[in-house]
Order: C-alpha cells, then structure tokens, then sequence
C-alpha cells in the first residue's frame, strides 16, 4: 500500500493527525455552512420555483455528499478486504451511519420540495427510487455488520457488500438521463460546465463544501471512536486471558 | 468441466426438489393469475393495464423467497466444505450454483410468464418481450439473491437479512424490465431499458460469483 | 501427489480461545498418524487448518513441494461427521456426483461401490441408510478419486468389527502406495501410527 | 401446557429466523409496494385500484412460498422424532407449529397489508377490513401449507407436491377475501364473504392439525 | 415410571427386507442390555420400534404394568446421531427448550448443563460445537427430565476417555435408581450389561 498516505495506513499517525484535523474541518464545515446559508437566503426568488428554490441549497449538497460517503465507504471496504486493513476496517464502519444519515436528509429535503413542485412528497421515478436504494443498502450494510457475532467474518462480508452495492452509484448518476423523470438532470458537474446561474451556483458550491468538511469531521471522529474501541477490547481480551 | 456438468446438474435436481420445476412454476403463476382477478376483480381494463407488470414483479418475488437458501443447506451439512476443496475455482462453482438453481427455478417460471400475463389480457404481441425480460431479470435475480444468501451464511436471522440485502439490489432490473415493458406497451422505443437490464444481468453473473466465493470462504473460516 | 506434511508450530485461536499453540508434526508418505485428544481440544479444528478451511492464528502448514493451493485443491480428501449428503437424494446419485466432483470417473466410483460393498444399497435414499453404510458412502470417494493426503474425523465409529477391518486394509493399502493418513480418533487404530496429542 | 408454549416459543423463533418476523414483512410489502409501480408504471388511479388486491396476493404467494419447510427440517435432523415422544398429542404439536409460524410471518405480514395497501393508494378506511381479511386468510394458509408440507414428507419434490396440494384449498380463502375487500371498495355489503373467509379459517385451523399429525406418524414409520 | 421392558418374538421389515426375527429380550428395573450387530442389521430400527416410531412386522413390545402409549409419551428418552438440535440456535436456547419439552424445569436444565460442564458452551450456537460437547448436549436432556428407559444409539463414540468414564458413572447411576438402558453399540459399555446381537 505503498501509494497510500502514511497517515491512512499508520493508527498512530492517524491519531495524531485526527486529533487537530477533526476539530479544524469541524469549523470550517460551520462557517462555510453559516456564510453559505447567508447567501442561499437572500437569493433572488427563482422565477419558477420561487421560495422554494431556497431548498436547493440543502437537498443537492446533500444528495452529491451522499454518493462521496459511499464512494468512501467502497474505497475503504475494498482495502479492508484485500490488504486487512484495520483502519480502513474502522473507516469503512464509520462512514456507514454518516452515509445513511446523509442520505436520509437527501430523501426528507427531496420529499418536501416535491410537494410544491411535483404535487407530490414522492413518486417512484428512477432518480428518487434508487436514492431510497442507496439509503437501503446502508440500512443492509450495518445490518449485516450487527448480526454477524464473529468481528472479522462480519467486517468482511460486509465489506463484500458495500462493494456489490456499488453498482448504485452510476444508476443514480445517469437515472435522469436514461430515464425521462421528473427529477431535473445535472446542471453543475458536466463536461461542458455548470449551466446554473451564478447568484445560485455560488451558495450550492460553498454549501457543498461545507457538507463535505461537515462530513469529513466527523468520519474522522467517529474512526478515532472506533479505534479507541477496538484497542479497548484488545486489552480487555488481553487481560482476560491473563 | 466433467465436475461443473456434474455439479449444475446436481444443482438443478436440488433446487427442483426444493420447490422448483416447470410444475411449480406453472402452478405459481396460475396461482398468480387466478388469485389477481379474483383479487381485484375482473375488469378486463384493468388486469391488461397491469398483467405484465404482476407478472415481472411475481417473478421477483418468487426469486426472493426460494433463493434464500441456496448456500445454507450446503454450508450446515458440510457439503461446501467439500464443494471448496476441490480444483474448480469456488467462483465457478457458485457460478454454476446460481445458474443450478436458475434452471429449476428462474427458467421454468420465466416461460410461465408471457403466458400468466397473455392470461391476464395481456397483448400477446407483447410475449417474446415479456419472456426476454422475465429470462434476464431471473438470471439478475438468482445472482443477486446467491450473492445475499453468501453473506448471510451464519448469520443471526438469516432469511431477514437476505431479504435485507437483495431488495434493494432488485431495484434496478425492476425498473429497467419494468420500464421496457411499459414503453413496449404504450408504443413507445424500449430497447434502452431492455438493454439496461441485459447490462445488468451480465454485470451481476459477472460480479456475483466473485462476491459470493468471497462471502463463503469468509462463513466457513 | 502429496508425499510430505509439515505443521510447524502452529497455533488456532476459536472464538477468542486459544485452543492449542506449538503443535509441530511432520508426516512422510506413507505414514499415518492419530490426532488424539480430549473433547474440544482442536482435533476437527486442527484438520480444517490443514484442509486450508480455517486459517492458523501462527505457525505454518506445508505439503512439500506441493503448492499449498493446489494441495487444497484436489491433493486431500476431508472426511467428516458433516458429511454433505443430501437425505433425500439416492446413494447411488450421491455417490455419482461425488466421485465425479473429486475427479474420479463412472468406472471408479463402480469400483469404490463394489469394494465398500454398497451396491445393493445404491438404490436407497441417503436417509435410509443406517449410519454404518452412510459412513461406507461417505468413505467411497476415498476409493473413487486417489488422492495422496486423507484427513480423516473420527473415521471408524459407525463401523462394525468387520468393517473396521476392512478399513484397515484399505488404509494400509493407501499407507503402501505411498499416502499419508491424519485421523482424529478417540480410539486407536488397526494401523501402525506416529502420534500427536492435543492438550487439553 | 409447559411444554406447548415452550415449543410455540421456539417454533416463532426458528420461523423467525428462517425468514419471517416483522422486519421481513416489511421488507417484504415495502418490496411489493415499491416494485410493483415500478414495474406497471405510477399512475396513481391504477395503483390505487389494485392495492388491496395485490396485498392480498402476496399474503397468499408469501405464505406458499415460506411454509413448505415447515417439517422438511425438523424430520430430517430428527426433531420430529422428538416431537412425537411426549405426552402432548401430536395434533396439538402440529397446531403450534402452524400457529408459530403463522405468528412469526402471517401475523406480520398481515399488520403490514393495510400499510402496504394505503402506500399503494388505497383508500385508508379499508385497512381495518385489509387487516382482518390477512389476519383470517394467513391462518388459513398457514394451517393449509402445514398439511401440504406434511403430506410431502420423505416423498420426492417435497416442494412440487406441497405447491399442488395446497394451491388448490388455497384458492376458497382467496375468493372469500378478495371478494369482501372487493364489494367493501365498491360500497357494497362486504360481511358475506368476509363470515365465508372466517369459516374457512376455522375449518382448517380444526382439521388442518387431524391431518398434518396422520400424515407425520406416517412419514415417520 | 417404566420397570420392565419385554421384546417377543419381534420380526422388522424395512424396504421389502426382512431385518430380523425371533428377537426377544426382557429388562428390568436396574438393567442395561447391550444392543449389537453388524452395520445395516437393524439396531436402530429396533430401537426406534421400540419407541413407536416404526411398526413391527411380528411380535409384541411391551412396558410392563404401563400402556404403551404413556410409555412412548414421556416415558422413555431417545438417543440417536439425528439429535435435532438446530445448528444456527445457541446451546443454552436447545437445552433450555428440549428440557422443558421433556417435562425437566429450568433447574433441572441447569443441574444438567452443570452436571455436563456445559455451562461454558451454552452461549455458543450449536454449529460451533465439537462433537463431544454437541454430543453432551443432547445427553444433557437424559439428566434434565428423569424418565425410565433409555434408549441410547451408538452413545458414546465422539466422547473422549474421560467422558465416557463419566458417562458411564451416570449410566449407573440410572440403573441403581431403578432405570433401564437398552443401547446400540459396537464397542462394549462401560457398564455390566446384558447383551443382545442381531444376526446380520
Ligand atoms: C426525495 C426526492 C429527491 C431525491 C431522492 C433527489 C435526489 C437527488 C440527487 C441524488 C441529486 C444529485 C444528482 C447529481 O449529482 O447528479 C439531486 C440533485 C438535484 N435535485 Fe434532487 N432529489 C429529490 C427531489 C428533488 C426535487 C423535488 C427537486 C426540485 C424540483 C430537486 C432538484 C434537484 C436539483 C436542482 C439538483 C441539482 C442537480 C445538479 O445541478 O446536478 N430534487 N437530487
Ligand atoms: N466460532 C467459534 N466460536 C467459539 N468457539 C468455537 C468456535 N468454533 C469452534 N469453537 C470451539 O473450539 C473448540 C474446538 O472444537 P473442535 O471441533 O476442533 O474439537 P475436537 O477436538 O474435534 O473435539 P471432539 O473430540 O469433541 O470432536 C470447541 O471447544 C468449540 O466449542
Ligand atoms: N425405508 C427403507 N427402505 C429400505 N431399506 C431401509 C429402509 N429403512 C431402513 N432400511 C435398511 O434397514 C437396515 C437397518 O438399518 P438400521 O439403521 O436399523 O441398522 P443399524 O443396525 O442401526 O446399523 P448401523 O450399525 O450401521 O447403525 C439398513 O440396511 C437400511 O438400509
Ligand atoms: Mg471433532
Ligand atoms: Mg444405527
């Protein structure tokens, strides 16, 4: 693993960067998400979605982080289970919930904004649907982690799964463009440029900054919660053995 | 290859003896298309509009709850621990596995589809689509459910948490072969959708193996 | 073929326990030798490590010359209580897929049928059988498909006087044409052995 | 009496495990709910005509799909051998046994029809019918598949035999239920049926156990 | 409580073949009897006659002064390799449940486990189980609900030395107290008993 930083693959380096890391993208994720609501607010009315568009700025930075978390979710998996790597074992555990946390604010702020747009809190279209997958296969990936007793055999197979359940991600990616939903397609991550206008594009980008430093934040609290538990077991096995 | 050929056919002899076969499946759509209209009643309207889509869904269902048990049979009696120990790659044997219980399973149900549908009042142009998707979605669903079956092995509450895992991962090809069958009947271009669901067939008997073997030497260690 | 197995100071940990570290034994072709220990020692265990079903917490296993993942692969036979029959499928489709899995053909699996004297009982289904012959089915593949290491679990315990015998001799046959034999028993066997005892 | 609710205990646990309990019941009808707009399309007016309809078909497909190992395992690893050594009368081990899984997935499954049907569009005031109609029908099927599981005991495809034995008593219920949540949706007297749909519960629920233990004793011996 | 166990003139036909016939035997109170014979010579089906659970061709068991329909509703344990204990529930659920089916109490279940150094195990799920400690298991329920007859099935083979010593202290124990043992087996018991031998 040579090609991974040295901070990833060391638990003591780790430590010892997560211990001011946290903290840090802790309060850049508050004052970007302060100053980024501050602008989201005080946007013109759209003129087709009027009040509501104002949604936008917490349903889209939620809805891209929810994918990231499960890109990380899969990059660590695929480490734990080829180089049985503890930390990226941990990383892996951590992320779930965060993931699934995400995503639920994904789905809850889509629902409410479907209401006035749609008519609807939900419809089963391709983009809505296989978000509500996503949400699922983190459900299943804890799920599977909490009823498997054995720590090794349960961190595995439910590596195993987090990486089937990465054949999501592309499925929600392109569902507006395969299918003809109701959901409106990208309008900022394309290859030929954001078509967004710029009094809405900035206050998006600063929130998505701020939910990824948010997330990040606490990835890295939760790892260090995990690592501390793990060597507590480790010592509590230690000395029962005597 | 003389012990694959002998191993799918021991496959499909199990899963036929475990509830599956041209009877059951013929039984279970009958079932499927006598209990519909007596269910909702029989306004013909009504049951066209909705039979291939019962049928497709039937279909998933019926894969979701006979699949769960593909490996644990094998896995408490020891039989994969001699499964494993053999020359065959373990990927290949739950390849062959999977399409084992495809046969007795997925197969037969799948030609019984076009014909529950057609039964319902369905257009019987829309039978070849029909059986092509219900052919591929079954081989999804039986890669799918033997990859959620793996995982599960050894697990508390296992038929739950099989369920748990592969509903979701059903999604996909339910929309794709939902969507092809909807556009098929409204007259509208279907082959994107249909070709989604082959892409994804192909990716899950491609993937799945690699995912179960994974998932059945990390149970049995 | 196998001809040489080395356990080198091997260790096996269950569910937090340590079951056994230290354990050291090598076996040369034609040598058999008797895993002895108390109930709940790691005999079963100790065999699915060399089996390469479960993985050692130290040490090391070694087969010679023989790649261990080819070793694993269709160099052993693994003979357990667990013995994968299906109740309800017949002897005679049992025995037919099994040899046939293990590599060995319709004429050897015959042959293995005639020597464990199963034929007549070929027709039955595997629930049928009383556990003596379903130990005798269990034990055809041994005959069916040679192969140089046999790992066996407790191999006589069904078996009458005269079966026990027989068993005898097929081992020493086996023994002579160059194999080696690990058993875990609790009592000996009708073989000349090494021995290695797991503590308690 | 111990003894009866210690083994009601172990038979909800083991059908529990064995793929029901109420997670899988929801798991099940939110696959249902979800798969079927998916696959016939989203118009609310045809999904709402068909949700009570299809919740009861997949009450009745669920239950034929989970209950024809309701013996298979505990006559293969010698439990029923068990079973039947004890002064409790073998009629009422087997009334327990379909009670227990009726409990772990009828019951349920049942509480989640009313959801799964208004998730479908149904209108809400049918729910209680919906729930009563799963209540009685899951009864019926679980008493109807414990004697087709029994009946397919040591025979050759268990599976086959129990689907057609049991596909047949399994249509009356089915007729009666679909029948009252059909005239209930259209304003019509709906007791009918639904007193049909309870006699036949009872009706198995009082024979099914006569014939489950006759057809045990003879599988055993 | 069953006294006394009368076999006349039992004749037993599995498959079209005739087992045995001409078996008798009578065993009272205090005695064991040794059941033996080759594999395949019908020791289990004999003994699972005697439980009811399959019909005779010819003759007549009896229980002494005890109908034999109580005496097969919980007057005798049945002992066999087909224990029923289900691999994915753990050892303290089976026992506490195979106890009380049995007509034991959660005392007696725990004096069983106690008296089986089962205590250790019982969190564990029964597929981890050796065979020794699954097979103490299933004898736990012989200690857990006293009843008269036993019939045990090949009991002993997958214990070690020690417990079958201990195993067979209990067995006498049994006996002293009135009980009566009728046991398959290929290997002699470690108790005085009567003997039995099918022919083959
Ligand atoms: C529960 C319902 C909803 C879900 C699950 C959902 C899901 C998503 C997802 C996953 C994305 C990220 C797309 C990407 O990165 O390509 C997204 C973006 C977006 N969603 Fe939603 N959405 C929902 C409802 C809505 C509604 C009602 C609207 C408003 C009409 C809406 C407007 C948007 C917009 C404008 C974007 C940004 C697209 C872009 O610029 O890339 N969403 N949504
Ligand atoms: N996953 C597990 N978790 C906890 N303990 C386990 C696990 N697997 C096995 N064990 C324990 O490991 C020990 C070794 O079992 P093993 O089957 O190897 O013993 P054995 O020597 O073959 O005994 P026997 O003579 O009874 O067959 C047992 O005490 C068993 O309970
Ligand atoms: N339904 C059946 N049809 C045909 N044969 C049967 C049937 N059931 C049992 N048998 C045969 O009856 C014989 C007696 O079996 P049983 O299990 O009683 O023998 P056993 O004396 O216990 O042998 P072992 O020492 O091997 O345990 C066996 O040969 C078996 O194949
Ligand atoms: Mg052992
Ligand atoms: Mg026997």
């Amino acid at each position: 693993m040579s090609w991974a930083p040295a901070f990833l693959s060391n638990p003591e380096r780790f430590m010892a960067f997560s211990r001011w890391a946290a903290p840090l993208f802790g309060l850049i994720a508050v004052g970007l998400g302060v100053w980024g609501l501050w602008l989201g607010f005080n946007v013109p009315d759209d003129y087709q979605q009027g009040q509501t568009v104002r949604i936008m700025f917490i349903h889209v930075p939620a809805a891209w982080i929810c994918m990231f978390i499960y890109v990380c979710l899969a990059v660590a998996s695929f480490l734990s289970l080829i180089f049985r790597h503890a930390l990226a074992d941990a990383a892996a555990q951590a992320a779930a919930p965060l993931g699934a946390a995400f995503t639920f604010l994904a789905l809850v702020t889509g629902a409410l904004w479907g209401r006035p747009m749609w008519g609807a809190y939900w419809v089963w279209d391709a983009r809505l649907t296989s978000v509500l997958v996503l949400f699922l296969i983190y459900l299943a990936y804890i799920a599977l982690r909490a009823s498997l007793d054995d720590e090794t055999k349960a961190s595995r197979a439910a590596a195993i799964l987090a990486l089937v359940g990465a054949i999501n991600l592309p499925i929600i990616k392109y569902s507006v463009e395969w299918w003809n939903t109701l959901h409106q397609g990208a309008s900022v991550f394309r290859a030929d440029g954001p078509t967004l206008a710029p009094v809405f594009l900035w206050p998006l980008l600063i929130m998505g900054v701020a939910y990824l430093a948010a997330f990040g934040s606490l990835w890295l609290v939760r790892i260090r919660g995990e690592v501390w538990k793990r060597r507590a077991e480790a010592a509590a096995m230690r000395t029962a053995r005597g | 290859m003389n012990r694959l050929v002998a191993l799918l056919a021991r496959e499909t002899a199990l899963a036929w003896g475990r509830g599956g076969g041209p009877m059951v499946a013929v039984a279970f759509y009958a079932g499927v298309a006598t209990f519909l209209p007596l269910a909702i009643g029989p306004e013909p309207t009504r049951l066209a509009a909705i039979a291939p889509g019962a049928a497709w869904v039937a279909l998933a269902l019926a894969s979701l709850l006979s699949l769960e048990r593909l490996f644990e049979r094998d896995y408490e009696d020891g039989a994969l621990d001699q499964l494993v120990l053999s020359p065959a790659p373990l990927e290949l044997t739950c390849l062959i596995k999977c399409l084992g219980q495809w046969m007795a399973n997925g197969a037969p149900l799948a030609l019984a589809a076009p014909v529950a549908a057609i039964g319902l009042g369905a257009d019987p142009a829309s039978a070849p689509l029909t059986l092509a998707c219900a052919l591929l979605g079954g081989l999804a669903f039986a890669f799918l459910g033997g990859i959620g079956a793996a995982l599960s092995l050894g697990a508390r509450r296992g038929g739950l948490l099989t369920a748990v895992i592969v509903l979701p991962l059903f999604v996909p090809p339910i929309i794709f072969g939902g969507g092809a069958l909807d556009a098929f009947a409204a007259g509208l271009p279907w082959t994107g959708g249909f070709a989604l669901l082959g892409a994804y067939a192909l990716a899950t008997v491609a993937v799945g193996p690699i995912a179960m073997a994974a998932a059945c030497r990390n149970a049995l260690s | 073929m196998i001809r040489t197995l080395t356990i080198e100071d091997a260790a096996l940990r269950r569910g937090g326990r340590l079951l056994f570290e230290g354990v050291s034994l090598t076996l040369q072709a034609g040598q058999a030798c008797a895993l002895t220990g108390p109930n709940g020692s790691g005999k079963t265990s100790l065999l699915r490590a060399v089996a390469g079903l479960v993985r050692l917490e130290g040490g090391a296993i070694g087969f010679g010359d023989v790649d261990p993942h080819d070793a694993r692969g269709g160099g052993l036979h693994f003979v357990t209580h667990a013995d994968g029959l299906k109740p309800a499928r017949t002897a005679a489709e049992e025995l037919a897929f099994w040899s046939r899995w293990c590599g060995g053909s319709e004429a050897t699996a015959q042959a293995a049928a005639e020597a464990l004297e199963l034929v007549p009982l070929l027709r039955l289904e595997v629930r049928r059988l009383s556990a003596g012959q379903r130990r005798r089915l269990t034990m055809a593949r041994l005959l069916a498909a040679p192969r140089g290491l046999w790992l066996l679990d407790e191999p006589l315990s069904p078996l009458d006087a005269r079966w026990r015998e027989t068993f005898g001799s097929l081992m020493r046959r086996h023994l002579a044409e160059g194999g080696l034999i690990l058993a875990a028993v609790h009592d000996p066997l009708p073989i000349p052995t090494l021995s290695l005892e797991l503590p308690a």
